[in-house]
């Protein structure tokens, strides 16, 4: 009986203390932080996603070796003899251009392996950590800054330069030659009739790309990133809120913009974000629609003489000609201009190559104002601007 | 049509009803469920006749406590689903001859007599008469009951302990 | 009348399956529970839907220090021990001399991730047991820890901060001051845990006298950690086989007493962790006292692992227990084989042994205080 | 009466309707604000603005548009039937609460009684609801929570017979008229908590039996999470399971309140004479009840829950016997004093 009592007593004291823990607790601060609206500051180090510096990026792939999931894939092109890539901000000379440099986000595992063995330091975990996606093709970040073009510019070039290579050989054993030369047809890396004469489309018209707004996810308050098209039209360009998030694998998608610089395609995060107020809704190069790729062929025209066959291919391939991939996802309204850039395919400006050469950089600052098609803003971009995702 | 004549109706049409729903149901467990709405019927016409203490213990004894006790019964005993006890009808043919027999009678009872109709008065303090009752002029069968109870409560415990002692 | 039909069969038995998603198995586990009313007549645990082939990977990944962020993901509770126990096997197999204050950082971090993982564990074993707010309390110290963690590795969870033959990286200028800090802050929080969860009588009779595990059985299944000392056998990697520089402070070896009830019930199982985490703050204070403060914690990695044929076993005390390596090299960049013996998997096949004629809530108490990670048992 | 004439009584009859509407939603954000609080957080925060005060309202958005489920093998119309049956029943039992001066569903003698017969119905509707799922989770909780709520019931019935002894009516009206006014001592209300020690025991009975009868922590085992997924309710989406919410919150403030009326005179002022009045007195009452819902919500998120044979054995072998025992010392005070 007494020993009843006091167990029972025991448990109305215990749970008198509990109670008086919980109270204490109830009128004590929170601990939690009210997420989207305060932010926990991250420790300088903090690993929560992968970036590329690519311009110091010298293709050695080896973080893609240290990879133990394999999420990166790196492609390189061997540069010409004459070409100089210049150097990374350590002093290591470029020699190979980067034609592909790919970091699924969706596979890799935050080990930070990949960091420790770059000689340049261009790979390293940065804090961003809000990038959850509805799409799984959407973590799949692209650090290359060469336009399409450019890739099967230097893949002809290279292909070329291994093929007078193995022309030599030939001379020597021409059974051998023709074999190897069958091989190399077959690679990948050389597509034949690359489009070369195309770039400079969205330089050429600097002073009216006033805005290129709407790529951004959405708000464009929030874009964040800036593609490289801006650099070289600089004051001219407003504010050309680019392409995603700051990610600079986004930029080379959009070709109209950023076709005409390749290697100025920088990502700038942070860099337009105060701008989008002054986007004003200018598209870069044609008006958005496949098939009406029209600054495709009068960029082609300020190569006179040269790139005469490229407005036929543009138009031929109305279904090809497409507009900014990212800017797929922007939120109508609110995303008001989508540069629509027109590009023509890689292998049907069968004409052009070698001749249209010396073009990026060059003859692109003359595109008149006609090439300018206005966009309608708020208007989607055509829905199959995903399946230009190349790079 | 006044309100109480149509919750009259209603009612009994639910005792019925489900009275009905009872009896020719195949599952055990419906039929429990369905006695349930049958004695809250008949809790419903208790309250009609302004027997209000019968009504409530009416549901509480039968509904919150019996019928508890049945589907305990029903789902605790057979180990298995309850969906493999099925209700079986025997002796059919005896059975609704004598049946018919007395429905017949008692429907003959129901038309002959001249059933007497009083007005509509609320007793006073229901509870008080039958406290008096019980406790004055019924107190015999009142203790009875108590101590038959209280056998039934020493058997069911005797039971009870002798089937963990064989476990 | 009634007539039962028998379709097919008729067991007075009911089998439910607890889990894979049920809320307190701790991940994937299921249970196959067989039932007679409420009591246990028979459990039998399904593992390996979350395997994830560490094994096979390890043996094909690359070389031995890619390996590491895969030990992580074993126990991802406890990922710091994973990682020591790891690179203590391959230095030992590679005869590395670690320096110093490697030695002591990665003390002080298992330490300090073994009160993380114990933090867990008795959160979650109250939540089983429907005490839902002492889950949160101690959140908010593990979370503490986290931020340490976090400022030193970079990562929150998953560290992959040792590597074999030192750290990745140093630690963070402020390591010192925080861990200092935590360990004087986290002390009255214990006392306030006690307090609220341990010593709640509705508690106490929920996990007293409950999956109790006598030492003899628990030596047999090759019980360890914490399920082998609420049995009350003595017995810690740290103090029976010092590894790392355990052996240089002063901790006791809390076991279970059946304070409470039986030796060897839940209840027991549960203080020692508690206890635990007391002794984890002790040697935590002294490794920051002994701790240098220069020092290179990259002067002995080695830039490629080159392994002669050999094998290697070696095995660390984590929060749940014994946790082996097994490393066959041969001279190959990768290993042959990797065996890891990990602690969950043996004492999750206590289960059925000490559930046996417990009643459906104890099994619930009983799988919260073997304390399993699923990651771990299926690795 | 006509159906014009009985007009005004479904108006009067819905009163009780539109305030367990109101408090429902107010106790769900109440229970999670006082969770989040115990728990160092800050509970909703963001919908509708000041502490996310519209949360319930926007749950009850998401109930309404969530799908219908019934499981293939269920039994249909109880699956259906059994969360309205609940709620019915704890809606029915809100007749005979006086919740002030002027306003009372029904003016029964048999108040008391009536109420607890009717919860009864409450342990038929689980039964339904855990039978009908044709879930074992379900059926589990079900008989869990039967069994539960049937021995409850005894010392429930036992704690508040020890008040009406003391009281002598059964119609609450009259047991909450005769606590107003202060004490001989003039300093603590005339409340029956007050005027008899072992009351304070049949308090401390009463509200165990509550917290079990409305299944809450440390009794919550018919919808203990950890081990039975939900219990009853597994199967259960949608508006019929914010039914057996509203039903359970419901539950919950029915008995407070009848704690409220036996031990803390109901609707009158703890002041005497001072804020009284039919208003003053309904906001008093229901401020006693929110009180004793506070206890409730403080406990759950205090208390690890209890084991289904240590509730019975809680039950039966401590709190029955104590019961009586205090119900026959309540007697002999009453007569001697």
């Amino acid at each position: 009986m007494v020993h009843s009592f006091k167990q029972g007593w025991q448990t109305l004291k215990s749970i008198f203390t509990g109670m008086g823990i919980t109270i204490r607790h109830f009128f004590g601060p929170s601990v939690t932080l009210q997420y989207p609206d305060e932010r926990d500051v991250l420790p300088k180090l903090a690993r929560s996603k992968l970036f590329v510096n690519i311009d110091d990026c010298i293709g050695c792939n080896l973080c893609a070796r240290a990879c133990p999931v394999n999420c990166i894939d790196i492609e390189t092109v061997k540069a010409g003899a004459d070409v100089d890539l210049g150097k990374t901000s350590n002093g290591s000379q470029k020699r190979l251009w980067i034609s592909r440099f790919v970091i699924d986000m969706a596979k890799c595992m935050y080990c930070d392996l990949c960091t420790y063995p770059c000689p340049t330091d261009c790979i390293y975990m940065v804090q961003e950590y809000e990038y959850s996606d509805f799409n799984r093709d959407n973590l799949v970040y692209k650090f290359s800054n060469l336009t399409p073009e450019k890739i099967a510019e230097v893949k002809e070039t290279a292909r070329i330069e291994a093929e007078e290579a193995e022309k030599k050989k030939a001379e020597e054993a021409a059974a051998k030659a023709a074999r190897a030369s069958k091989a190399s047809d077959s690679r990948p890396s050389s597509v034949p009739g690359a489009a070369r004469g195309i770039p400079g489309s969205a330089k050429g018209i600097p002073g009216k790309a006033k805005g290129i707004p709407g790529a951004s996810k959405g708000v464009p308050g929030k874009a964040q990133g800036i593609p490289g098209a801006a650099k070289s039209i600089p004051g001219k360009a407003k504010g050309i809120p680019g392409a995603a998030k700051g990610v600079p694998g986004k930029a080379k998608s959009i070709p109209g913009t950023a076709k005409g610089v390749p290697g100025a395609a920088k990502s700038v995060p942070t860099a337009a974000k105060g701008v989008p107020g002054k986007a004003k809704g200018v598209p870069g190069a044609a008006k958005g629609v496949p098939g009406k790729a029209k600054s495709v062929p009068t960029a082609a025209k300020n190569v006179p003489g040269k790139a005469k066959s490229i407005p036929g291919t543009a138009k031929g391939v109305p279904g090809k000609a497409k507009s900014v991939p990212t800017s797929a996802k922007s939120v109508p309204g609110k995303a008001k201009s989508v540069p629509g850039t027109a590009k023509s395919v890689p292998g049907k400006a069968k004409g052009v190559p070698g001749k249209a050469k010396g073009v990026p950089g060059g003859g692109a600052a003359k595109v008149p104002g006609k090439s300018t098609a206005k966009q309608v803003p708020g208007k989607k971009p055509p829905k199959e601007n995903k399946d230009n995702n190349t790079d | 049509m006044e309100l109480t004549t149509l919750l009259f109706y209603f009612f009994s049409l639910l005792t019925i009803g489900s009275a009905i729903f009872m009896v020719f149901s195949k599952n055990i467990v419906h039929a429990a469920f369905a006695l349930m709405f049958t004695l809250l019927g008949v809790a419903a016409l208790y309250v009609l006749l302004f027997a209000d203490f019968i009504a409530a213990t009416q549901i509480l004894v039968y509904v919150g406590g019996i019928l508890i006790l049945i589907l305990f019964g029903v789902m605790l005993t057979t180990k298995g689903f309850t969906d493999n006890l099925k209700t079986l009808t025997t002796n059919l043919r005896p059975v609704s001859v004598v049946m018919t027999l007395v429905a017949a009678g008692m429907i003959y009872v129901l038309l002959t007599t001249t059933w007497p109709v009083a007005e509509i008065a609320e007793p006073e303090g229901t509870i008080t008469g039958l406290g008096t009752l019980l406790l004055k002029e019924y107190i015999l069968p009142f203790q009875v009951t108590g101590v038959l109870l209280l056998v039934a409560i020493i058997g069911a415990l005797l039971m009870a302990t002798k089937v963990k002692h064989q476990q | 009348m009634i007539e039962i039909v028998q379709k097919g069969k008729s067991r007075p038995e009911m089998v439910i399956n607890m889990g894979p998603q049920h809320p307190s198995t701790h991940g994937v586990l299921r249970l196959e529970v067989t039932l007679d009313g409420e009591l246990v007549t028979h459990v039998r645990p399904h593992i390996g839907y979350l395997h994830r082939c560490f094994e096979k990977y390890g043996e094909s990944v690359g070389d031995y220090g890619m390996v590491t962020p895969f030990t992580d993901r074993m126990d991802y509770v406890s990922a710091m021990n994973q990682e020591h126990g790891y690179v203590i096997a391959m230095e030992r197999l590679l005869d590395i001399e670690v320096p110093e204050r490697v030695e002591y950082i990665r003390v002080i971090m298992a330490e300090l991730q073994r009160i993380a993982s114990h933090l867990l564990a008795v959160g979650t074993f109250g939540l089983d047991l429907g005490a839902f707010t002492p889950f949160l309390y101690v959140f908010t110290e593990r979370e503490k820890i986290l931020d340490i963690f976090e400022k030193s590795s970079g990562a929150r969870l998953l560290y992959n901060y040792m590597c074999i033959g030192g750290l990745m990286r140093d630690v963070d200028d402020d390591f010192k001051k925080d861990t200092e800090e935590f360990v004087r802050t986290f002390r009255p929080k214990i006392t306030e845990l006690q307090n609220l969860l341990t010593y709640n009588s509705i508690f106490i009779k929920r996990t007293a006298h409950i999956g109790v595990l006598p030492p003899k059985v628990a030596l047999n299944y090759a019980a360890s950690g914490p399920v082998l000392r609420g049995s009350g056998v003595k017995w810690d990697l740290r103090k029976n086989n010092p590894y790392s520089i355990y052996d240089r402070f002063d901790f006791d070896i809390p076991v279970g007493e059946g304070e409470v009830g039986t030796l060897g019930d839940c209840w027991d199982r549960y203080i020692v962790r508690v206890l635990e985490m007391e002794e984890s703050c002790k040697i935590i204070e002294q490794a920051l006292e002994a701790m240098p403060d220069e020092g290179d914690v990259q002067q002995n990695v080695p830039k490629r692992v080159r392994t002669k044929p050999g094998e290697i076993y070696a095995r660390t005390e984590t929060p749940r227990g014994e946790l082996g390596y097994y490393i066959i090299s041969d001279t190959s960049a990768k290993p042959y084989r990797i065996k890891a013996r990990a602690p969950s998997f043996v004492n999750l096949s206590l289960l059925p042994a000490i559930s046996r004629g417990s009643l459906m809530s104890d099994l619930v108490a009983i799988v919260g205080s073997i304390d399993i990670v699923l990651g771990e048992v299926d690795r | 009466m006509t159906w014009l004439e009985s007009l005004p009584l479904a108006v009067f009859v819905m009163i009780p309707l539109v305030i367990i509407l109101i408090y429902a939603l107010f106790a769900i954000w109440m229970e999670r604000k006082v969770a989040g609080f115990i728990q160092d957080r800050l509970g909703p925060m963001r919908v509708g603005g000041w502490h996310g005060w519209a949360q319930s309202f926007a749950d009850l958005l998401k109930l309404i548009q969530k799908e219908d489920i019934i499981p293939a093998e269920a039994s249909k119309f109880l699956f259906r039937f059994a969360p309205f049956l609940m709620f019915a029943a704890s809606y029915a039992a809100f007749a005979v609460i006086p919740f002030s001066s002027a306003y009372m569903g029904s003016n029964i003698d048999i108040g008391v009684f009536y109420l607890l017969a009717i919860t009864s119905l409450l342990t038929i509707s689980v039964i339904m609801a855990g039978w009908a799922s044709n879930n074992k989770w379900s059926l589990l909780g079900a008989m869990r929570t039967a069994a539960q709520m049937v021995s409850y019931e005894v010392p429930t019935i036992m704690a508040v017979l020890s008040v009406i002894i003391v009281a002598g009516s059964l119609n609450l009206m009259t047991v909450t008229e005769m606590q107003s006014g202060n004490d001989t001592l003039g300093f603590l209300p005339n409340w029956l908590i007050f005027q008899n020690p072992f009351l304070l025991v049949a308090f401390v009975i009463f509200f165990i039996s509550i917290l079990a009868e409305s299944h809450r922590v440390p009794f919550d085992l018919p919808e203990s999470e950890s081990e039975l997924v939900a219990g009853f309710q597994t199967e259960y989406s949608g508006m019929r399971w914010a039914m057996f919410m509203l039903a359970e919150y419901a539950d919950m403030l029915l008995l407070s309140l009848l704690g409220a009326v036996l031990f803390f005179g109901g609707w009158n002022s703890p002041f005497g004479g001072f804020m009284d009045g039919p208003i003053w007195g309904f906001f008093w009452f229901m401020f006693k009840g929110m009180i004793l819902v506070f206890v409730m919500m403080w406990i759950r998120w205090t208390l690890p829950r209890y084991r289904v044979d240590q509730l019975m054995y809680l039950c039966w072998s401590i709190l029955i016997p104590l019961s009586f025992i205090n119900f026959v010392l309540i007697a002999l005070w009453e007569m001697l004093f």
